[in-house]
């Protein structure tokens, strides 16, 4: 594929209750956010395994945005605060083997910040569209291993 | 101190404490030991007690095939004895169904293995009995230099550096097999519905397993090092673990293997805890 | 191979009718009663059944499932005219030529009765070769049973003798067969061992205490023929996966007679 | 008898001359302190005097892992391509031992019964092995054990004696060896004839005359139990080995496309032989590490006539808890002398 061609997957995981209700309220605000983004929602952040991320980008992925309630407001009381533990370990992980920091997002988005959404989403597509396609993980195929 | 170890042992047998000691025993070559389990007083003096006592024998105390054999008593050094807390906190055992014999431990290996240089529990901590001398702690100051090191490449070159080490790897599980604390009974590359780890040990396939199996040890490794030791490919798998425990202790002020009745930092949370990361 | 037909059997038992996308393949292709193929789902994987339908029967072929793991979900997912792969037909078989003229007592529990149905179908479709046909069947409950339009066929054929058995407490209050477990059903109905052959297959469990009551009625283990369902992936006798003592399932296998089996290691 | 030698400082000369004549050269080197078999392009990396690589030559003719199949989704259809390669390049490995080398043959005999095994035979015919007799065995070698020799040519194209003075005589075993020969004259020297050989010795074990029956009349014995109660279940001893060749077959794919890899598995494992439903006919580690040892030194003997172990020790020295299969077969052996 040419490079002007390219077009950056971005895969977003949200939560139920607040970043998907946001994404919606985006869109019946009718405000424009970049299409480079696959949603998929999920119960919790606490639901989202770091293999889900790992997932991503072996299926493909140029970016990853994980999303959900603000602190204190998880629907299931605690969820994302588990998950805010996990994400703070995982992305330091994720650094330490080399994986670009802009290439994942995580982020708080209520039901009401629409508009948040659709900056988030655009940030985060501009700055994997600069970072350019995650060659380095997908080009770690399945080769063939010797011995 | 054999021959005290042997006569614990023999006691614990002797008296009906145990009902079998999983200790070291003398090995294939005069550089090697080999784990045994002795269930008859008279065997105690197979065990054996020298720098080559690498095992981590509690990794045995989780097996299937133990539950059946009764109580046992397990032969520990420092390091090893953190793994018995860790246990105990996620519910795995009762810390009244095993005794710990702890053996002060100047460090194994020749030369040194790189955890005994760092090494603050020469005297082991939460054994029911102790034997040798109280030797002095070592300095963690200078534990995380190796990780430092790496952390000051830039990404791309630890990216490469990762990917190369991680193709090397051809997906025995000896890693995973040897930790103390890789117990689930399935594992995650075994659950294949989706197959959330490919399965064949090619690059993408060795990066999905390297990676989990660092993050499922996050706040739980007690870095008693066994995975790197077995790696045929010697991979530098604690360098990973490190850096995590690095990170839960810096974020999450929690050290693994230390306190019993502290909670597991990753089943449990502050409200106060970071946001710098989150958008 | 294209998916023609969808059949649900049972509650998470499925049979699938596949028809040859290369009709040449499909006119050259012929099996024999008891051997099996690798069917995969592309990009799931493969998984080995015994071919489900008689080989008296051209241009197609059918197979039966119980959806347990990744490969047979996604079969499971498979709509009609969708794309399979098809690699067979592998191992040995039922020795239907030395069975000619002789007293055939099928015996199926479960998933297992689809090895055995193909089996059924060929002696029937044969129905002169063999003298008499007895097909006991069984299942944990009523609705576990697989194939029931067939059951009935073969019960209304006069030629047939059907038994069908569930466990206890599987039987529903409109359940005209049997209830009892199947090796217990066996020693009721005390076929004779005179000129007869027994035909049997369901879980490893059954197979061991049905053979127990065979013996019981003075069958010799060289009478009693089951197939071997091991875990396989090659099926070409390479992988090891399916190696019990010293023989590959996938090759030397799967149709044994119990003497063989008996001979060795429990392994499976 | 040997015709020519070649300088142990002309390994360089040879390598460049196999080269030149479009042969791919793999040989020992070392890899984060151990040594594995790769693709070599400075000669300087070889290491001839490495006794023990960590894994053996097999992954040269049976990659861990290989793609077989590739397809593509279009829809309802599927277009499939098969991964066998036409032609492997043209190879030698040099400087694998004897054991290795044996364990080729004795392969053959599984990838071509009932069904030729294309994906190995096609890198057999491509390849020419050039093992080293072994000056210096270990404590770990026990070919001697399993009707192998530290100078033996089973399997080997060509076979180099390490000399008193560092030199290695050359020794053709078959038409291939001899071709690499003529290919590499011109960094070879004639043998004079009064060269001393180097062969270590390797102690006789066990007797494997008397494990075979042993081992076919004591499956439940209370052995099996008592040796492997320790084992990790892992999988280390299958994958260094020469002789394991057990496989698994796995899809992988994405929305648009999709391989079928085959690719090492290991007995010990214990998912190895777990069904769908659940059930394992190997749940414990007693019944899959007699599997291993069974495997190999009585079930592959029944069905090929040799016995799957070359004694090379690798299993044993990469064993995390130091499992010795050699004590472990010659225990047999012992059982086998004191029940009779």
């Amino acid at each position: 594929m040419a490079d002007n061609d390219w077009k950056p997957k971005i895969i977003a995981f949200v939560c139920n209750w607040c970043t998907y209700a946001g994404a919606d309220l985006a869109g019946t605000s009718r405000l424009k956010y970049d299409v480079n983004v696959r949603v998929i929602k999920l119960p919790c952040t606490g639901r989202i395994d770091p293999l889900f991320i790992i997932k991503a980008f072996e299926q493909g992925a140029d970016g990853v945005l994980v999303s959900g309630c603000h602190p204190g407001d998880c629907h299931y009381t605690s969820g994302n605060y588990h998950a805010r533990r996990r994400w703070i370990v995982f992305s330091q992980l994720l650094r330490f083997f080399g994986i670009p920091e802009d290439r994942v997002q995580f982020s708080w988005v209520s039901a009401a910040e629409g508009a948040k959404w659709a900056d988030l989403v655009n940030e985060v597509v501009g700055k994997v569209r600069e970072l350019g396609p995650f060659t380095a993980y997908h080009e770690i195929e399945s080769a063939e291993a010797i011995s | 101190m054999i021959e005290e170890l042997r006569q614990k042992a023999r006691e614990l047998l002797e008296k009906g404490e145990v009902d079998l000691v999983i200790g070291y025993g003398e090995g294939s070559d005069p550089t090697r030991t080999m784990p045994v389990f002795i269930r008859r007083p008279e065997d105690c003096d197979r065990l054996v007690w020298n720098k080559y006592c690498y095992n981590n024998l509690t990794s045995y105390l989780t097996w299937p095939e133990l539950k059946t054999a009764g109580k046992p008593a397990v032969v520990c050094k420092g390091c090893d004895a953190k793994a018995v807390v860790v246990l105990c906190k996620e519910s795995q055992i009762n810390r009244e169904d095993v005794v710990v014999i702890g053996m002060s431990c100047e460090g194994v290996g020749e030369p040194l293995l790189g955890k005994c240089e760092f090494c603050d529990v020469r005297t082991p901590k939460n054994c029911d009995i102790v034997i040798g001398p109280e030797i002095e702690p070592l300095s963690k100051e200078k534990q995380y230099e190796d990780v430092e090191q790496l952390e000051g490449k830039d990404a791309a070159d630890r990216w490469e550096f990762w990917r190369d080490q991680f193709s090397r790897c051809i997906k025995c599980y000896a890693c995973r097999q040897a930790c103390p604390l890789c117990y689930c009974t399935q594992c995650i590359v075994e659950r294949n519905q989706p197959q959330w780890v490919p399965t064949s040990s090619h690059p993408k396939g060795n990066f999905a397993w390297n990676i989990m199996r660092a993050m499922h040890l996050a706040g739980r490794c007690i870095g008693c090092g066994e995975c790197e030791r077995v790696c045929p490919s010697n991979i530098p798998l604690m360098l990973a673990n490190k850096k995590l425990a690095q990170v839960v202790k810096e974020q999450f002020g929690y050290e693994s293997g230390y306190d019993i009745d502290e909670p597991l930092p990753m089943a449990s949370f502050m409200p106060e805890d970071s946001d710098e990361l989150f958008k | 191979m294209r998916l023609e037909e969808v059949i649900d059997e049972a509650p998470g038992i499925r049979t699938l009718k596949l028809a040859f996308q290369d009709e040449a393949a499909g006119e050259n292709f012929s099996f024999k009663a008891g051997q099996f193929g690798l069917y995969s789902v592309f990009g799931e994987g493969e998984c080995t059944f015994c071919i489900a339908s008689p080989p008296t029967r051209k241009g197609y072929i059918e197979c039966s499932f119980q959806e347990v793991g990744r490969v047979t979900n996604a079969l499971r997912q498979l709509e009609v005219g969708d794309t399979l792969g098809f690699r067979g037909p592998y191992g040995n078989w039922f020795p239907l030529d030395e069975m000619k003229g002789k007293n055939i007592i099928f015996v199926g529990m479960g998933i297992g009765l689809a090895p055995v149905r193909c089996v059924i179908w060929n002696c029937l479709d044969l129905r002169a070769d063999f003298s008499d046909i007895t097909i006991i069947v069984g299942s944990r409950n009523v609705d576990l049973l697989p194939y029931k339009p067939e059951l009935k066929q073969w019960e209304e054929m006069s030629d047939v003798n059907l038994v069908k058995t569930v466990d206890p407490g599987g039987e529903t209050p409109d359940w005209d067969g049997k209830v009892g477990f199947v090796p217990t059903v066996v020693e009721q109905l005390a076929p004779s061992p005179d000129n007869a052959v027994v035909i049997i297959c369901g879980p490893p469990i059954g197979i061991k205490f049905t053979l127990v009551s065979l013996e019981k009625l003075g069958f010799s283990p060289d009478q009693v023929y089951t197939t071997l369902e091991n875990k396989m992936k090659c099926g070409l006798g390479k992988c090891g996966r399916c190696n019990v003592g010293n023989v590959y399932v996938c090759k030397d296998g799967p149709v044994f007679t119990a003497a063989q089996i008996r001979a060795l290691p429990q392994e499976f | 008898m040997a015709e020519f030698k070649l300088n142990r400082d002309k390994l360089g000369e040879l390598v460049k001359a196999l080269k030149g004549e479009g042969y791919r050269v793999v040989a020992p080197v070392e890899q984060e302190r151990t040594f594995v078999f790769e693709e070599v392009d400075d000669p300087g990396e070889i290491r001839l005097d490495v006794l023990r690589t960590k894994r053996s030559i097999k992954g040269w003719f049976f990659p861990r892992v290989e793609p077989t199949l590739s397809y593509e989704f279009d829809g309802q259809s599927v277009t499939c391509k098969s991964d066998l390669p036409e032609s492997p390049p043209k190879t030698v490995i040099i400087g694998c031992r004897p054991c290795d080398a044996a364990s080729l043959p004795m392969l053959d005999k599984l990838f071509d019964w009932d069904y030729r095994d294309e994906y190995w035979f096609k890198r057999r015919e491509a390849t020419t092995v050039i093992s080293v007799a072994c000056d210096a065995p270990d404590s770990y070698c026990f070919c001697t054990s399993v009707g192998g020799a530290p100078d033996g040519t089973a399997g080997a194209d060509l076979v180099m004696k390490k000399t008193s003075s560092g030199d290695y005589l050359l020794e053709p075993a078959t038409e291939k060896g001899t071709a690499i020969v003529e290919a590499a004259k011109s960094a070879l020297d004639p043998a004079t004839g009064n060269e001393e050989i180097l062969v270590g010795e390797v102690p006789q074990r066990f007797d494997l005359g008397a494990v075979k029956p042993w081992l076919d009349d004591n499956f439940d014995h209370e052995y099996w139990k008592e040796i492997s109660y320790k084992c990790l279940s892992c999988g280390v001893c299958a994958f260094v080995c020469p002789t394991c060749h057990c496989f698994d077959i796995q899809d992988e794919s994405t929305l648009e496309r999709g391989v079928r890899l085959k690719s090492w598995d290991s007995c010990c494992l214990p998912i190895f032989t777990r069904h769908g439903s659940g059930h394992n006919p190997r749940s414990t580690r007693d019944t899959r590490y007699r599997q291993r040892v069974m495997h190999k030194f009585t079930y592959y003997v029944d069905k090929f006539g040799v016995t799957a172990c070359v004694g090379c020790g690798r299993c044993s020295a990469a064993c995390p808890i130091d499992m010795n299969i050699c004590t472990v077969v010659a225990g047999a052996a012992k059982l086998a002398e004191t029940s009779t």
